[in-house]
């Protein structure tokens, strides 16, 4: 009888096996959903974006005119981080500080323009090169910036939100986007109740629309 | 009580002239059918050195692959706008060869003809091993090997699915369904043998490994039944499965365009030429096993004229297509037809194409003749013609359709590089390997067939044929007529 | 305790005397064993016909049936027309339901002979001996322990070459 | 594009922004966890958008013609070169040599910084030490009042910069300036200037109605070809109306095979044919029939009737272009005929011409300069842009004299056989990131400017040439400008606001600083030595030039259009003269003279004089980096010191021998037949036929098939041409293809019109193709595949040049297919026809179906799609298609780790960032650019609007010279290729194969002899 058992084992295996292929085939196994990455330069979202209300096309300024969102250059953050020190010592009561990030960021900037060093971002979201995403065609048909990225202002760190799937992505494009959705994953309560009744918009699945 | 009639002494009256062709003179008893084909298993130096020969080539082969994956399919020797070649080509070789254990195994099971007893468990086994060799080159040829898994339909997160209306799909579901029906019936027909190894056996782990192989059949009545039934259906199954396998692979060429591909004959041709070139290669298997394992009284003479009939009938039908083709490209007045098989003839590829209508169209001619049908030697030289003609057959059929399509700007040669014959080297040696394995360790006739047509032990003696003219024995009941003077 | 009895016999007409003898005794619950299947068998026991063909039938119309249905609902699924036929062209696709009715036809016809002749058996030697498969026909009775003489008796006129009894 | 000059440069920042977007890399391979950083600017620069192109206007400077050049550059990098519409030249169209000028910039052979030999090898130093090196013997040579000895010889181009030098040098006490051109035809600019008072009239091929060519080849590279070749197509365009052209000489070149007759003659009998033509059309004249047709070979009746005719057909257009010792008294007799046939003025008009070109130096002046050298009398030499040791024959001396002068400084950014030779290399900037300025027509500026930052430590030859001037007390007085820019922006009439404008346009107001050129042209003619029973004619390769291409591996893989020989040198041999040597094809042949010898394989030609075999220049350099070295012969070995009355070495009607050498090397050609075996694939008709309405010529059609009468226009029904003829539209979902789905995509169907009267075969569309679409070359030595088992050194690797051409397996996605007709059976003419072939994007693909993976479908928009990261490469579609434009990557040759990498650094930098680099084992073809019409699709998204009618095209259909392609969208009426596809002349190729193609083709029209008005 410990024949039968091996027999119930060896099928036993064989069902689970093609199951967990079937399963890891379709959910977007191969996706690196969920990494994070240290920069150089440990940026605060929430600070800038939930505190100060920054703009996201403020840092990310061609987002909206290239299909490639653009980086901050340093000259940008040294915009404000050049009155925004590091340091800061103690006043009227509020107790001295001394941020670390900034200091990273510093680091990068002494001196004169031309005497700063490029920072070198780590990619976090990174499509395959052989697909083509226009940013600016997403960003103008008002595709909010969370609906991809995720609730960027509240990452300390920024990960990858989505699987960036290619089904996922089809799913958009063929099922349409909704804007009160995206409006809600930005944070826009208002604007959502007040979209719910707007059409989803579609956008084309031919393969080279995406694929060349 | 069965009263026995009148016995009837040896060699009194004239047996049955048909069956005489098919039963074995040289057997008495089931005994002696167990003990000479279970003798054939125990392995030899001669065994072991051509089981190392094969394993060498089949690891060369091996090599070229990981070697072309790396380097990229440039290695071979492609020439655009030939992009296929010898790969393609040993795939519809190894395929067509798997169809002759089919057509013995199963069609010749419906049409009852006994000579396939004896031969049918070594065509079988060449089957699928022949299909499991063709089915890597598919594999091997394409550029992305490591994408191969997207020919298969399966739920993935690209929500793309592979073309059903490419014939490549076809070929997948075709060659994959054909691998699988041929390794069943190989391995069902072989449940009864291995009982009988499994009772034999004293080696107590060789025991308990065929124990599992052989389910735990043990011969009763109600097995034997059911088994019949089944036989009988996968039969019926196999017969219409091997006509589609290569009627799919033929229409890998018949689906494109280019000049003496896009025919309607092909299917049919094919599926001839698939028996025709399998037979040959039973001939190449089983006449040295016959010699070397001494069972020329069990695979006599009279079954090998038999198959070498079926092989001058299949050769008669290819060079019946051969001559059509011609015809059909003169008759259909397309330039492009005439010039690419004025081009095949007489222009640059002549060489090949009269490899092929030699050794396919007039070598197997002789086979009118029943002195050479019957001289085992003669056939096994015709079987290597044949082999080499088949492969070059393809070879005609590929290449210098491609190489003169068209475009005449675009006209061209080729010729195979050391990857290639490397890889074509390989998957002999494959095949082998896997044969040999197969020969030593499990037996390469069919035990509980044989013992069909030996008469069984009777309380009085035995008649000199219980086997009528399909191989199978009659009742042995008085009442049977051809059993008296 | 006996459960049965093995006898085995050497010569086929025996075999078959033996069979018909148990018959005419009413001995319901015997099996035969026999090296290669022999019409004279199932002559004497006149078995009823397997119950195969009903797997093969569901098998294949299943195979069929998938197989088209795969073909159909991927093309529509994602519509790419490809060298201007239709999306979904029933023709091609009948490749594809014939070789998937092979496929599952046939495995389920082999399925269907495991079921019914009860293989694999995890154990065989109940009733059975390892001659059975070698050259000698057999049979194994099954009997209430009042009737094993008869039975015995009865095996052996019909020639057996030895009777045992299987505990 | 306007903007401040004073942000110019920053708007170059380079490296600063390399990686901000994604460079284009390969399809394959590609892992998602690799750690990617992304680099962005540190100074935001205005007017800059990461992933957005920006244009630059500026001046080609691959030939004298100096056209005017649109550079694309996306963030920082070149990535295209395209034709200035505005520019009076070539009006936005550019040739092959002009747009591989990219290949010149990120050549991967280039100095990265200034050389100076030690112990015999050049060795890096920095600019400090080169210069103060330079500085050190030119003070030694004033010392000794040497300064004389001082000697310059640089590339002459259209524009300031050779006055420029001849101050610098005057100023510096220094001796002459050699603006060095070995191409241009200086005996016909003498002649010119003699006849007409301009050295290059503009000529209107339009306004005549015959042309009669002697050897004057304007459409490989004699003059401004793009120029020449503008108004030539549109003079065939005329099609009935169209001039007839004749052509004379002993070599069919590619305007040879443009030609409706070829007149055959003996190499160097030009004149006296020119004489006879001159006598019989001015009444007046030494020259006779009888004497021409003794000295030519050729039939007094065919030279009688085309005397005939040129009296007959007025106005006419009659040049002279041979390059035999008494060229400039062809191209003299020329221009008499024109002027006594009333000709000027109409068809050649001297008051437009080209102008910026004066006092350029054959290689005459610099054998005199080899003399001075041998004599010792040269103590520094500086040689720019020029490489004489490749373009001068051996017989000049010129290695030898090199060697007498004691410092030998380059302004070479490549390692050529002269630089290789020099003591000091101030590696120039690329033209492309350098300041100059041409005058293309009289009174117009064009502005050349850097595109981006410099690549690497080099410095504009101009720029040090100021800092030495104004770092010494004798010159600085006569140098104001800081840089060369000042001094370019000081030519511009209005001074800073033109100089903006012309930032701009790449065009202004002003004039160039012009040498004093006191050229007089010899009256007489050197006669040539030697003897042998053949001539050698010479020519320059209308890709390679005579070498300067040999470098960029787009110019080595272009076939040459008319040998369509790639990677390789050839003799070209008439086949009555190969049977009677008993030369086959590939056979090795030794071409010796009195000179000296060159040995290649035979190319059996048709077009060859039977008396003469033909070699072209531009191969056989043994340096000038990885993919020129080594390749074919330098046929300037063969040549004589013999020079026209220009100064031009005479590459013509030098005596030789023919003899067959051992060894024979199959020839790298892309061509299978040069026949079309009667299958209508390129197809013509006679004017006359065009007139009278008959247009089934050569329809090709299966017997009893009467479904394939020929239509014009588009066969499959637009819009839904998808379903074709089988689909049943209502059989199931069509999705995305119905007429009325949400995304519109199959409201357009795009597709293509080429005209093969326009078409000349020159090519330019093929290497736009490449620069695009990221195609890789194939034929380096390093990219041939392996010859046998377990090598690990190179022996095992194919390392013939163009192996992957031998074995068919180029990538052109666009080829010109070039079909002989007639000229079997010893007749000396023949018709030639040029055939652009691409995908043709059928409407019923027979590739599509037999895809297993669907990588190859059909796109709603009519597109034939190839999804390179879906394919898995079972290259079956290519056994489908009967076009056979379909390419396989057999290589990884877009695979940085794969020895057959096609872009070693840093040409990668020129990749087009929004198409896929194909890694090995994909299909590819071509893609009708889909990443313009996205492009496009994106930019009217942008502005809310539709895409406008003829918006955009493809790259082909930009760069075409001939302006014979036109793409479009030929489901709207607004687009010019919805006319064009209706055209009568209109075909599809292998129409009676069923697929329905989007490309149609416009016949030929030919004007055979007497077929004329």
């Amino acid at each position: 009888m410990s024949r039968r058992r091996s027999w119930a084992l060896a099928s036993g295996f064989f069902a689970i096996a093609v199951a967990a292929l079937g399963l890891s085939a379709y959910s977007g196994a191969s996706s690196s959903q969920g990494i994070d990455v240290v920069q150089p330069v440990n940026f605060p979202h929430p600070r800038h974006v939930q505190q100060l209300g920054m703009n996201c096309l403020y840092c990310h300024f061609s987002a909206n005119r290239s299909p490639d969102p653009g980086l901050p250059a340093v000259g940008t953050c040294m915009g404000c981080h050049t009155i925004i020190q590091g340091r800061r010592p103690a006043i009227q009561g509020v107790a001295d500080r001394d941020t670390a990030a900034i200091n990273q960021l510093l680091s990068f900037a002494k001196g004169t323009p031309d005497q700063w060093k490029p920072i070198p971002w780590v990619r976090v979201h990174k499509l395959p090169e052989y697909v083509h995403f226009p940013h600016m065609r997403h960003v103008n048909a008002g595709v909010t910036c969370q609906t991809c990225h995720g609730p960027v202002p509240e990452m300390q760190r920024v990960y990858q939100y989505a699987s960036l799937n290619m089904g996922w992505c089809v799913n958009c494009h063929v099922k349409g986007y909704k804007l009160a959705d995206g409006l809600l994953a930005a944070g826009d309560t208002a604007g959502a109740r007040a979209a719910t009744n707007v059409e989803p918009q579609k956008a084309r699945y031919d393969c080279a629309v995406c694929h060349y | 009580m069965a009263t026995l009639a009148e016995p009837i002494r040896p060699g009194a009256g004239r047996p049955n002239v048909a069956s005489a062709n098919i039963q074995l003179p040289g057997v008495e008893s089931y005994e002696q059918v167990d003990r000479e084909i279970a003798g054939t298993l125990a392995p030899t130096k001669g065994w072991f050195a051509l089981l190392g020969i094969s394993i060498l080539f089949f690891l060369w082969g091996a090599g070229a692959w990981v070697y072309q994956i790396y380097w990229g399919l440039g290695n071979a020797g492609y020439n655009p706008p030939v992009m296929w070649g010898v790969y393609i080509i040993t795939f519809v070789f190894w395929i067509g060869i798997g169809h002759a254990g089919t057509l013995i195994s199963a069609i010749l099971y419906l049409f009852r003809a006994g000579f396939r007893t004896t031969i049918y468990r070594c065509a079988e086994a060449m089957t699928v091993f022949a299909v499991m060799t063709a089915g890597l080159f598919p594999i091997i040829h394409i550029g992305r090997p490591w994408k191969f898994f997207w020919l298969v339909p399966y739920p993935n997160w690209r929500l793309v699915w592979p073309n059903f209306k490419s014939p490549l799909i076809w070929d997948v579901f075709a060659i994959s369904t054909y691998l699988t029906v041929s390794a069943t019936f190989l391995y069902v027909g072989l449940i009864p043998d291995i009982a009988v190894l499994r009772d034999r056996e004293t080696n107590p782990l060789r025991k308990r490994l065929l124990a599992v192989l052989s389910l735990g059949w043990r011969n009763s009545e109600p097995e034997w039944r059911h088994f019949a039934r089944m036989y009988l259906f996968l039969a019926a199954f196999s017969t219409p499965l091997v006509l589609s396998v290569h009627s799919v692979v033929s229409f890998d060429f018949a689906m494109a365009l280019a000049p003496g591909w896009h025919t309607t004959i092909f299917p049919p041709y094919f599926v001839a030429g698939a028996i025709f070139s399998g037979i040959g290669m039973v001939f190449t298997i089983i006449i040295p096993i016959r010699k070397f394992f001494r069972l020329q009284h069990i695979v006599t003479i009279n079954h090998l004229d038999a198959a070498a009939k079926l092989a001058l009938a299949t050769s008669l039908i290819v060079g019946c297509a051969y001559l059509i083709e011609f015809w059909v490209a003169w008759y259909s007045a397309n330039e492009f037809e005439q010039a690419y098989f004025w081009n095949r003839v007489f222009g640059q590829w002549w060489w090949a194409a009269w490899i092929m209508l030699s050794c396919n169209m007039i070598f197997p001619l002789s086979l009118f003749s029943q002195r050479l049908r019957r001289n085992p030697t003669w056939l096994f030289i015709l079987s290597i013609l044949i082999n080499l003609g088949m492969w070059f057959e393809r070879f005609v059929i590929i290449v210098p359709s491609l190489s003169h399509e068209f475009e005449p700007w675009q006209w061209s040669g080729y010729v195979p590089s050391w990857v290639d014959i490397s890889i074509l080297a390989g998957s002999f040696g494959w095949f082998f390997m896997w044969f040999l394995l197969f020969i030593k360790n499990l037996p390469v006739i069919a035990i509980a067939e044989v013992k069909e047509i030996v008469p069984p032990r009777l309380r009085t003696h035995a008649p000199v044929a219980d086997i009528d003219v399909t191989g199978h024995h009659v009742d042995y009941s008085p009442e049977t007529p051809g059993e008296r003077e | 305790m006996t459960r049965g009895l093995i006898a085995a016999y050497s010569e086929l007409d025996a075999l078959v005397d033996a069979i018909e003898a148990l018959k005419q005794r009413k001995f319901s619950k015997f099996t035969v064993y026999t090296p290669t299947p022999r019409h004279e068998i199932e002559h004497a026991l006149k078995p009823p016909t397997s119950k195969i063909r009903l797997f093969t039938l569901i098998g294949g119309l299943c195979g069929v049936t998938f197989g088209y249905w795969i073909a159909i609902w991927t093309s529509d699924y994602w519509p790419l027309v490809v060298g201007g036929k239709a999306i979904a062209s029933w023709i091609p696709y009948t490749i594809i339901g014939f070789e998937v009715m092979v496929l599952v036809g046939a495995l389920s016809t082999v399925y269907g002979m495991f079921i019914l002749s009860r293989v694999p058996k995890i154990t065989q030697t109940i009733g059975f001996d390892p001659r059975f498969t070698g050259a000698s026909f057999g049979i194994y009775v099954e009997a209430e322990p009042e009737r094993l003489k008869e039975a015995e008796a009865t095996l052996r006129e019909a020639g057996a070459v030895e009777v045992k009894n299987e505990r | 594009m306007s903007h401040p000059p004073n942000t110019v440069v920053k708007r170059r920042e380079f490296l600063k922004v390399l990686g901000s977007t994604g460079a284009a890399a390969t399809a394959i391979g590609c892992s998602q966890e690799r750690v990617e950083q992304l680099i962005p600017y540190l100074v935001s620069p205005d007017h800059t958008v990461p992933g957005v192109s920006t244009n630059y206007a500026s001046v080609c400077r691959e030939c004298a013609a100096a056209c005017g050049i649109i550079a694309e550059v996306r963030d920082g990098r070149a990535i295209k070169l395209e034709g200035n519409p505005d520019h009076p030249v070539n009006h936005g169209a550019l040739c092959a040599r002009g747009q591989a000028a990219l290949q010149g910039l990120y050549n991967p052979d280039r100095y990265r910084g200034p050389m100076i030999r030690r112990d015999t090898r050049l060795a890096p130093a920095t600019w400090d030490e080169a210069l103060a090196l330079v500085r050190q013997r030119i003070d030694e040579a004033r010392a000794e009042n040497a300064a004389r000895s001082v000697r310059f010889v640089s590339q002459h181009e259209n524009g300031s910069f050779s006055a420029f030098v001849d101050q610098w040098m005057s100023a510096g006490g220094f001796g002459a300036h050699l603006a060095f051109d070995p191409e241009a035809d200086l005996a016909a600019r003498a002649a010119n200037q003699a006849e007409y008072g301009s050295a290059w009239p503009a000529l209107d091929f339009g306004a005549a109605r015959l042309i009669v060519s002697i050897g004057a080849d304007f459409l490989d590279g004699w003059g401004a070809s793009v120029a020449h070749q503008l108004s030539f197509a549109d003079a065939r365009a005329k099609l009935v109306d169209a001039p007839r052209f004749v052509y004379i000489g002993a070599r069919r070149s590619l305007t040879g095979l443009n030609a409706d007759e070829w007149i055959a003659c003996r190499p160097g009998s030009e004149r006296a044919i020119a004489n006879a033509l001159l006598t019989a059309v001015s009444g007046s004249g030494s020259g006779t029939i009888a004497a021409a047709a003794t000295a030519s070979g050729v039939t007094e009746a065919s030279l009688q009737r085309l005397a005939d005719e040129l009296r007959a057909a007025k106005p006419s257009l009659v040049l002279g272009g041979v390059s035999t010792p008494d060229a400039h008294l062809v191209a003299q007799a020329a221009a008499r005929i024109n002027k006594a046939a009333g000709n000027v003025g109409v068809t050649v008009k001297p008051d437009e011409g080209l102008s910026g070109i004066g006092g350029a130096a054959g290689a005459q002046a610099l054998a005199a300069l080899a003399t001075e050298m041998n004599a010792g009398a040269v103590r520094v030499l500086f040689i720019r842009g020029a490489n004489p040791v490749h373009t001068l024959p051996q017989s000049t001396q010129f290695v030898e004299g090199l060697a007498k002068v004691p410092l030998k400084v380059s302004f070479s950014s490549y390692p050529d056989e002269t630089s290789e030779l020099c003591d000091v290399v101030l590696p120039d900037h690329h033209a492309l990131e350098s300041w100059g300025d041409s005058e293309p027509v009289r009174g117009t500026l064009g502005l050349q400017q850097p595109v981006m930052d410099p690549l690497f430590n080099t410095r504009a030859a101009a720029d040090v040439l100021i800092g030495m001037a104004r770092a010494d007390n004798a010159m600085a007085g006569r140098y104001p400008w800081a840089n060369y820019r000042d001094f370019v922006r000081s030519r511009y009439a209005s001074g800073g606001a033109a100089f903006t404008e012309a930032v701009a346009k790449g065009l202004g107001q002003g004039s160039v600083l012009a040498r004093d050129t006191t050229g007089t042209m010899a009256t007489t003619a050197q006669t040539i030595a030697g003897e042998g029973e053949f001539f050698l004619v010479v020519h320059p390769s209308p890709a390679l030039g005579v070498g300067a291409g040999a470098n960029k591996p787009w110019l080595q893989e272009l076939p040459d259009p008319v040998s369509k020989i790639a990677w390789q040198s050839w003799v070209e041999i008439h086949p009555s003269t190969a049977a009677r040597l008993g030369v086959e094809l590939g056979d090795h042949l030794t071409v010796t003279t009195a000179a000296g010898s060159v040995t290649a394989p035979a190319y059996i030609y048709l077009g060859i004089h039977p008396e003469a075999v033909a070699v072209a220049l531009g191969q056989g350099h043994s340096a000038y980096g990885r993919y020129a070295q080594g390749i074919g012969v330098n046929a300037v070995d063969a040549l004589g010191a013999t020079f026209d009355g220009g100064g031009r070495l005479a590459w013509t009607q030098t005596r030789a021998s023919v003899a067959k050498a051992d060894g024979r090397s199959r020839l790298v050609s892309t061509e299978g037949s040069a026949r079309q075996h009667g299958r209508g694939i390129a197809r013509a008709l006679t004017a006359a036929q065009l007139a009278s309405g008959e247009t089934a010529d050569e329809h090709h059609a299966f017997v009893g098939d009467a479904s394939h009468e020929f239509l014009p226009g588009l066969r499959a029904p637009v819009a839904n041409d998808a379903q074709g003829d089988l689909g049943d539209p209502a059989s199931n979902a069509k999705g995305m293809y119905a007429p009325d789905h949400w995304s519109g995509m199959a409201s357009r169907r795009w597709a293509m019109t080429i005209d093969l009267s326009r078409c000349t075969g020159c090519s330019a569309c093929v290497t736009a193709c490449y620069a695009e679409n990221n195609i890789p070359t194939v034929g380096a030595r390093w990219q041939g595949r392996s010859l046998r088992p377990f090598h690990t050194s190179e022996s095992g690797w194919d390392t013939t040049p163009g192996a992957n051409i031998l074995k068919g397996r180029e990538m052109a996605w666009l080829r010109i297919e070039r079909y002989f007709e007639g000229g079997e059976d010893g007749e000396t003419d023949f018709e030639t026809r040029f055939l652009p072939m691409l995908c043709q994007h059928c409407g019923n693909a027979p590739c599509e179906s037999v895809c297993p993976v669907f990588a190859t479908y059909h796109a709603p928009d009519g597109l034939n799609i190839q999804v390179y990261n879906r394919c898995v490469g079972t290259r079956y579609c290519s056994n489908g298609c009967p076009y056979k434009v379909r390419y396989f990557n057999w290589h990884g040759y877009g695979e940085v780790e794969r020895r057959q990498y096609a872009f070693p650094e840093p040409l990668n930098l020129q990749l087009n960032p929004d198409v896929t680099v194909r890694g090995k084992g994909v299909m590819e073809k071509c893609t009708f650019c889909v990443q313009r019409i996205r492009d496009a699709e994106h930019r009217a998204k942008a502005e809310t609007r539709e895409v406008q009618p003829d918006e955009f095209t493809t790259a082909c259909a930009q760069a075409c010279p001939s302006r014979a392609i036109v793409f479009g969208d030929a489901a709207s009426e607004d687009w010019s290729v919805a006319r064009q596809v209706e055209d009568a002349r209109g075909y599809h190729v292998f129409e009676e194969l069923n697929t329905y193609t989007a490309v149609v083709y416009l016949k030929k029209v030919n004007h055979p002899a007497g077929g004329t008005r």
